[in-house]
């Protein structure tokens, strides 16, 4: 009893102070001994209203909307490691919303037009940079595609358009057109899209979320999934027992595990996808440039690293290491597209474990399970999505139904509904 | 002043001088020396500036450590930035520049954020320019990334001028690091009879031990390892190799090593650099260990340098860092450079020890006159661009001042980590030494193979044996136990004998003095390159970045061109003291590969123009080429486009080869069509399982069109079926899809219905196939001559038949994918230019020309054929093509029909393939959608269908198009709306999508 | 970078010889099937952490497919055996077991 | 009427030099090795025993190559394979198999020279030392970005073999890897 009415305690009374230049001079003249924490790091309590397994980018997004647009705060986040540490600080932070099919460009584009404000919604600089997006078509059959991307976006309200290569030149000093086998014949561009800085949009929502009230609790592994019947009732942790009304699995390569804990099957395998960064240079590329054709994609971050995304193993894997090959044939397009990183060096490769679906788009469903709900399957593109992926899953734990989630339910597969998203790199004639 | 000294010098020769510029500057060197001992003999101490706040920086170290002293080197097409100045090997014409600083190293305005340090803490960014919003994307940020970046990019333009190349080694065990240990280890395993790779990243064998003054089997180490590289190079089974540098180790033991051929001498001809792909059963990392920097106000001004640095300096390369060098640490090996100094005549005024007790090293110090202040440690360092002097407290203490030391150089050492990268990459794991304070390998948790086993050994000070005795007999035991483990059976031959003088124990030192105020420690720095402080890590744990991942993300703590070589260990021990936890508690950051930078070209090794990909060509590529074709790629292939006269642009080169084709005779090379045999007992219940429609009642001599699906039910392949006999078919494929085809077959065979009496063989490229188009096809034939009835009662539409045409071996399929009249024929690949060739020169009386793909394009989309790609996109099932007379009502069967029953596939509300004709003549772009009245619950406009194909049609003289659209067949006559991408409108008329010759009268003829 | 070896030619080859086919031992579910065993066959995946069962082919070599047993959290391969096979040898089932006692996969232990 | 193979008799100049033998005769054989017939006639066309798995019989522009459980290279002079095939057609009646001429389908090239087997071994993911790779032995893998095949004829001399529409590329390859200096490994 006396722990029941514990909980009705709020835990901080008086909200987190506000990040400002002028905050930063008071705390300056002070030595910075007045930064409080960003997030608490509180024991978790008895029970929750609803709990989000997995603190990365999507499971914080969930969690924040959860609050800010449904009133849901006495909710928890657990996380078996570290918050962040997953693919949200892993990938190469690339932002766009450029996609062919509708449920697609509806989802990424709210996720896009959501990181335009983040930083000033989460009172946190999440160094969102609208310094826009290039695909490169270098077959006919690719221009075909990304024509076809350019209408569809046209209809959908997302601002895009094909380009010829003397702009794409503008726009990319360093590309090299007259490639000997794929010369470039244009790009789709998208002038809004842009990159983030990965790792402050887990801690900005993280701090947000904690404001709020909400327990985000690291080092807490889920090891059971409780049900009554068909309805689950809570969570067993290496932290104990925790109860709740609604659970959001939100572990991208992990969901298949997770989903076992639960007593359902997912369409995903885990596997490993690289990425690599080049030493710092001056900047030379203000643009995100994406080789489909070559299988490459670069931009350059504000440190002024080259970032470099590589391609996904062709085996499940749960190691965070791939096959260095991916990382060579990556590399090699590149060298071919900007001749001139031949000279730079790579500093730093890893790996993360993405979760592939049968039509490689994203899972944002409600489960066998009563209460139970999953968000999963993001694969090789997640991290643009994370602000409309709360968004959505929010929506959809809270009302039941969400307009963006809807289309990416778990079994479109037995209906033969895909959300294909590989059609614009179809079979050549 | 830093400068040459008289004598000395392991590693240089004097009698060969290399002149070299730094900043334009002219200096001058000798063979042997490093770019960075180069620098320092001409008094070159500041090198660079600093990532964050452009502070000044000096060389710090003297190996793959270095943080600081990066140059932008060379120039042109061989321009390089961010080259490390310590292990780059100086030869003559060496140019190198400072980096990140304007306008000049010695000026950088860049250093206003230095006095703004206090404003900057870490986070800062993540707190600032929040407000208002645009200007993050118009000031701040541009600001940021001008004075973010180190070494200056290449010109745009730049095209290497150099070349690389890959190389596959298998070795049973492979010792990484040429030291004493590295040696030993070799030794072992070479004397046990394994097959051994010896690699070592610099150009000189022995590591430090010859520095350190260490004996071995009573011989001091200089002379143990000229006598151990001998024995090597005796050993048939033993290969060693410098400036190859073990640069990751990954899963089941592949290890990537990087040799850098001609860095050191660029007028070599051959690759630049070599990367090597190792597999190894065993792998010994002898990596030695990294000296750590000591924290104390001012501990990253020019002058300040490691101890083992300064000892290098002096000893291999006659360099003295400076006249009066303070040497302060916590451990004795740093009185070794005191020694050093001495012996070279330089001066030593004191020898700061945070330890209270003197050890035997202290009393020796004592006795050569140098004094030694216990128990003591630097409150500050004095000076701007180059350090002046010190000011000395107590360790135990606050900082107050209790003396103050003149010196132009402090020489630091806060004890050793080993150096356990290539260990943990492929998952090996750490323990905390406490008697040491640094992380080791646990060699419990060794990373794993192919069959479980542990291949990763460390040797050497690389598994925490600190004494040169340790070392090499710890480095034997490793040799010998790889070489056991990959099968040797011979012996490993006697432990070497190092020697271990007496040393006392090293005192843990995170923070000089321990208690240090806040203004000490904001001056304090850990990582020198991106300028974070002992007071940015502690900042982080208070703001509750906990985990060592967070607070290096936080902070960007070891994010630098070193990776944390210098940083990790003291940042990791500041953020456990603030968290209140032991070290092993906090862990450390993730070792990644590679341990130091490798170049992109190394990487992309021999792929580069040419030979960057495999470029498909058929039997007659050549003749495209030398007749103007314009080139498409399609897979890997390169097909003509066009052919294009002078002066005429693609466009009526196509709409060209269109008419002739269609009024006299066109020629295409269909070469790259797939071409798969099927043969067996079961190759009809086989084809039945892989096309939609029946093909085991296909009679021998007939040619039948086939769609095949994949398993998920959409349509993947298309092509003309010949029955070659009972037991025999021929499938034509797309051109991109015959390997995918054949591989696709193979798999059913094999895993599926592995107990079929079924071969395939794929036989593409066997044959040049050359399409035969137009009223004249049959003329310039006959005109070939041929031992076949070509008339059309004799091989009828749809027929095939074998013989001779014109002497050439040919096999001819009387099939049209244009309506005309057409024959498809296959000669042997060999013979397929010259049959082109007589195709031609035959067919210049009947008006002949070749035509290319988009020409294809045109005339199937006038006859309505589908094109695989362009009306099915991996979302589309036959029957929404309107393909139901290809798909077998009789058969239970095929690949992908239990997919086209599922709901979604027998939705009657799916767009279906329909032909489009625009109410005012003009083409549907590319790709547009048909809009419907109305959005979707996300706003989006409502659409029903979109356009497949659309081109001008020269022989209607207008545009035609195909589309997919809601309930298309239903509606035809009505008129639907696609909207371009600036929002304008087409109105087009759904009509049938066979613009041309509906009852297909011209292709019978 | 796996090793893996071909039980039909014998070569012992490294990863990109060879091209990963996905999960092994499922069963084909066509026409007439239901909906569950259909979306069972062609989409539902155990992808388990650890102990796996999977078909690569050895594309760059002899063409056969094959299965393979492998741990996915440390890439630990038990051993290669034909494509040709409903359920993994008893001898591939041992080898496991002597590493991962106690392991089990779908329907096998 | 003039055949041509894909890469018309190229060859470099060097001590390792890298050549184009011209057209060959090629014979995909697929059936069941354990045949006696199929030995019989294969021993017959070509003079050569059944080779094992990773093995080739090879003596000038004749012989055999194992290429997997089911399938055999069979070598004979160009003129002759649709002869050759004819006769294992006739020979192998009844039976279940498969016999295609594949001789213009492939490029062969000869690789000879001190640096042999290093230009493999900047190619191929293959141990090219001597314990390893000997005369005789033949491995089918990848060669930089493409599938090949190879055997050694005696040290020193190496035929690969690959598909001709990338004879050009493979030639460049090889080319490349022949003109650069000798790694000193192998």
């Amino acid at each position: 009893m006396y722990q029941n009415h514990d909980e009705t305690i709020p835990r901080e009374s008086e909200p987190m102070r506000r990040f400002s230049a002028f905050a930063i001079a008071r705390e300056a003249a002070r030595h910075h001994s007045g930064w409080e924490r960003h997030w608490r790091s509180p024991t978790p309590k008895k029970h929750y209203d609803a709990i989000i397994i997995g603190a990365g980018g999507h499971g914080l997004a969930t969690a924040y909307h959860l609050g800010k647009d449904h009133g849901i705060t006495n909710v928890a986040v657990l996380e078996k490691g570290w918050l962040g540490g997953g693919n949200t600080g892993r990938n190469t932070t690339i932002i766009r919303s450029n996609y062919l099919q509708d449920p697609s460009a509806a989802i990424y584009e709210k996720a896009r037009s959501l990181y335009e404000t983040l930083s000033q919604d989460l009172n946190y600089n999440v160094m969102y940079s609208p310094r826009g997006v290039i695909m490169l078509a270098q077959t006919e059959h690719e221009v075909r595609g990304y024509l076809r991307t350019a209408h569809a976006n046209a209809l959908q309200g997302v601002q895009t358009e094909f380009i010829s290569p003397q702009r794409v030149k503008e726009l990319v000093p360093i590309i090299n057109l007259e490639g000997p086998r794929y010369p470039v014949l244009g790009g789709l561009w998208q002038a809004r899209a842009g990159t983030a800085r990965h790792d402050a949009v887990a801690w900005g929502y993280a701090r947000a979320c904690s404001d709020m009230g909400m327990d985000i609790i690291q080092k807490c592994e889920v090891t059971g999934i409780k049900r009554d019947g068909d309805k689950v009732t809570g969570v067993e942790t290496t932290l104990g027992d925790i109860c709740c009304n609604k659970l959001g699995i939100v572990v991208a390569g992990h969901s298949g595990v997770m989903a076992e804990k639960a007593g359902f099957r997912l369409p995903i395998e885990s596997v490993a996808l690289q990425a690599l960064v080049s030493e710092p240079i001056k900047p030379c590329m203000d643009v995100v440039v994406m080789a489909n054709t070559v299988h490459g994609y670069m931009s350059q971050s504000d440190k002024g690293e080259m970032v470099i995304g590589g391609g996904a193993d062709g085996y499940n894997n749960y190691t965070q290491r791939g096959s260095f090959h991916h990382i060579e044939e990556t590399v090699r397009a590149l060298v071919e597209t900007f001749p001139m990183i031949s000279r730079l060096k790579m500093l730093r490769q890893w790996g993360g474990i993405v979760d592939m679906t049968g039509d490689r788009s994203p899972i944002i469903s409600k489960t066998p399970v009563e209460g139970v709900f999953v968000n999963c399957g993001w694969g090789t593109g997640g991290f643009k999505a994370i602000p409309g992926s709360g968004y959505a899953m929010a929506e959809l734990m809270a009302k039941g139904g969400s307009p963006l989630a809807d289309e990416f339910s778990m079994w479109r597969f037995r209906e033969g509904k895909f959300i294909d998203e590989s059609v614009a790199a179809g079979v050549a004639h | 002043m830093s400068t040459r000294l008289a004598q000395g010098g392991r590693f240089i020769d004097r009698s060969q001088k290399q002149h070299f510029t730094f900043d334009g500057k002219q200096m001058t060197g000798f063979a042997g020396d490093t770019l960075a001992s180069g620098l320092l003999a001409n008094d070159q101490m500041l090198v660079g500036r600093s990532f964050k706040y452009h502070r000044p920086r000096g060389i710090v170290a003297s190996g793959a450590e270095e943080p600081n002293a990066l140059v932008n080197m060379g120039q042109g097409a061989r321009f390089e930035p961010n080259q490390r100045a310590t292990t780059t090997e100086l030869f003559e014409g060496l140019k190198a520049g400072s980096q990140n600083h304007f306008p000049s190293l010695e000026f950088d305005i860049g250093v206003i954020n230095n006095s703004l340090a206090r404003f900057l803490p870490s986070g800062f960014y993540y707190k600032m320019f929040i407000h208002p919003r645009p200007l993050w994307k118009h000031v701040y940020e541009p600001f940021i990334r001008q004075s973010a970046g180190l070494g200056k990019a290449p010109d745009k333009e730049t095209r290497d001028a150099d070349t690389y190349e890959h190389f596959y080694a298998f070795v049973d065990v492979l010792v990484v690091g040429g030291g004493v240990a590295g040696l030993s280890a070799a030794l072992a395993a070479g004397r046990a009879g394994a097959k051994v790779l010896l690699v070592e990243q610099t150009a000189q064998w022995g590591g430090r031990a010859p520095v350190d003054g260490a004996e071995i089997d009573g011989k001091p180490a200089d002379d143990w390892v000229k006598d151990a590289l001998q024995e090597l190079e005796s050993l048939e089974n033993v290969q060693i190799r410098t400036r190859l540098m073990g640069a990751g180790v990954y899963d089941h033991g592949y290890v990537l090593a990087y040799e850098r051929l001609t860095d050191h001498a660029p007028e070599m001809d051959g690759p630049r650099h070599r990367l090597w792909r190792i597999r190894a059963k065993q792998v010994v990392t002898a990596t030695g260990a990294i000296e750590r920097p000591l924290s104390f106000a001012g501990n990253d001004l020019p002058g300040v340098m490691l101890a083992s640095a300064v000892r290098d300096y002096v000893v291999n390369y006659a360099v003295s860092p400076g006249d009066r060098t303070v040497v302060v640490t916590n451990n004795d090996d740093a009185y070794r450079t005191a020694f050093v100094l001495k012996a070279a005549g330089l001066e030593v005024p004191a020898i700061i020890d945070a330890r209270a007790e003197a050890g035997a090293m202290a009393k020796r110090a004592e006795a050569e006159g140098i004094k030694v202040l216990l128990g003591k440690g630097i409150a500050k360092v004095k000076g701007g661009k180059r350090v002046e002097g010190v000011a000395i407290c107590a360790q135990a203490g606050e900082g107050a001042v209790l003396d103050e030391i003149k010196c132009d150089a402090v020489a630091m050492s806060g004890g050793w980590s080993p150096v356990v990268h290539l260990w943990s990459h492929c998952g090996g794991k750490l323990i905390w030494d406490e008697a040491h304070a640094h992380f080791r390998p646990d060699p419990d948790r060794a990373p794993t193979g192919a069959q479980g086993e542990a291949f990763v050994l460390t040797a050497g000070i690389a598994h925490g044996a600190m004494s040169t005795r340790d070392a090499v007999a710890n480095a034997h035991e490793a040799g010998a136990a790889a070489a056991k483990a990959t099968g040797a059976k011979g012996k490993p031959g006697k432990v070497p004998q190092g020697d271990a003088p007496e040393e006392s124990p090293m005192q843990p030192v995170w923070m000089m003095p321990q208690g240090a105020s806040y203004k000490l420690r904001s001056k304090m720095w850990l990582d020198y390159q991106n300028d974070v402080k002992v007071s940015d890590v502690q900042l982080a744990a208070q703001e509750g970045y906990e985990s060592v991942e967070h607070t290096k993300r936080y902070t960007t703590l070891g994010m630098a061109t070193d990776q944390g070589k210098l940083s990790n260990i003291n940042g990791l021990a500041v953020l456990s003291d603030a968290l209140g936890q032991p070290i092993p508690a906090t862990g450390t950051t993730t070792f990644r590969p590679p341990y130091t930078p490798i170049s992109m070209g190394a990487i992309a090794g021999e792929a580069r123009g040419e030979i960057f990909q495999p470029l498909r060509r058929t039997p007659i590529h050549d003749w495209h080429e030398e007749n103007g074709a314009a080139w498409e790629p399609v897979g890997h292939w390169k097909r003509p486009y066009c052919y294009p006269r002078d002066g005429e642009s693609k466009h009526d080169a196509v709409m060209r080869e269109v008419a002739n084709t269609r009024e006299k005779l066109g020629l295409l090379d269909a070469s790259t069509l797939g071409k798969i045999i099927v043969k067996g007992p079961d190759a009809g219940k086989f084809m039945d399982m892989l096309y939609t429609n029946m093909m085991s009642t296909l009679k021998v001599g007939r040619c039948r069109y086939g769609l095949m699906c994949s398993e998920n039910g959409f349509l993947s392949d298309d092509g003309v079926v010949a029955r070659l006999d009972e037991d025999t078919f021929l499938c034509h494929t797309t051109s991109g899809g015959a390997e995918s085809v054949h591989a696709h077959m193979e798999e059913w065979l094999q895993t599926e219905w592995w107990d079929w009496k079924v071969y395939v063989a794929n036989v593409t490229e066997q044959y040049a196939q050359v399409a035969v188009v137009g009223p004249n096809a049959r003329k310039v034939l006959e005109k070939l001559g041929s031992d076949i009835d070509l008339s059309a009662e004799a091989l009828t539409f749809m027929g095939w038949t074998e013989g001779k045409i014109g002497g050439f071996d040919a096999r001819v399929f009387r099939i049209s994918f244009s309506g005309e009249l057409s024959y498809e024929i296959a000669v042997p690949a060999s013979q397929g230019r010259a049959f082109w060739d007589a195709l031609y020169a035959a067919g210049q009386e009947f008006g002949v020309m070749p035509y290319g793909t988009e020409c294809l394009h045109i005339m199937r989309a006038e006859k309505g054929f589908i094109m695989i790609g362009d009306e099915t996109d991996g979302t589309v099932i036959p029957q929404d093509l309107g393909l139901h007379w290809a798909i077998s009502k009789k058969k239970d069967d095929y690949i992908g029909k239990r997919a086209q029953e599922r709901s979604h596939m027998v939705d009657p509300d799916r767009w279906q393939l329909v032909g489009l004709e625009t109410l005012d003549g003009s083409v549907i772009p590319d790709g547009a959608y048909a809009a419907a009245p109305g959005t979707n619950a996300n706003g989006q406009r409502n659409t029903e269908g979109r356009v497949t194909s659309t081109y001008h049609s020269p022989t209607l003289g207008r545009g035609i198009a195909m589309g997919l659209v809601h309930k298309g067949p239903d509606r035809m006559g009505e008129t639907i709306t696609f909207v371009k991408t600036d929002g304008s409108e087409v109105k087009a008329r759904i009509v049938s999508p066979v613009f041309y010759d509906p009852d297909g009268e011209k292709q019978n003829v | 970078m796996l090793i893996l070896e071909c039980p039909y030619c014998g070569v012992t080859g490294e990863e990109t010889e060879f091209h990963g086919g996905g999960e092994a031992h499922l069963t084909r579910h066509g026409p007439g099937s239901s909906d569950d065993d259909f979306e069972n066959y062609l989409f539902l995946r155990e992808n388990p952490r650890g102990v796996h069962f999977e078909r690569w082919r050895h594309v760059n070599g002899c063409g056969k497919w094959f299965h393979a047993a492998r741990d996915t959290a440390t890439l630990e391969v038990f051993g290669t055996y034909s494509a040709q096979t409903t359920e993994p040898p008893q001898d591939i089932k041992d080898a496991i077991t002597a590493k991962r006692p106690g392991w089990s996969w779908r329907e096998f232990k | 009427m003039s055949e041509t193979s894909a890469l018309n008799g190229r060859g470099t100049e060097g001590t390792t030099t890298v050549r184009d033998t011209g057209l060959q005769g090629m014979i995909t054989l697929r059936g069941n090795l354990a045949s006696t017939k199929l030995k019989a006639i294969c021993k017959e066309i070509t003079g050569q025993p059944m080779p094992k798995a990773g093995q080739a019989h090879v003596s000038g522009d004749t012989g055999l190559a194992w290429m997997s459980p089911d399938e055999l290279l069979v070598l004979v002079p160009h003129g002759q394979a649709a002869d050759a095939v004819a006769r294992i057609d006739a020979a192998l009646a009844g039976q279940h198999f498969l016999a295609v001429n594949v001789s213009d389908a492939r490029a062969l090239i000869a690789v000879e020279g001190a640096g042999a087997r290093e230009v493999i071994a900047r190619l191929c993911p293959v141990d090219m030392s001597p314990e390893a790779f000997g005369p005789g032995a033949f491995r089918r893998t990848r060669m930089a970005q493409i599938p090949a095949a190879f055997w050694m004829e005696q040290d020193g001399s190496l035929r690969v073999i690959c598909f001709r529409s990338v004879a050009e590329y493979a030639f460049g390859l090889l080319s490349t890897a022949a003109k650069s200096p000798a790694v000193g490994f192998l």
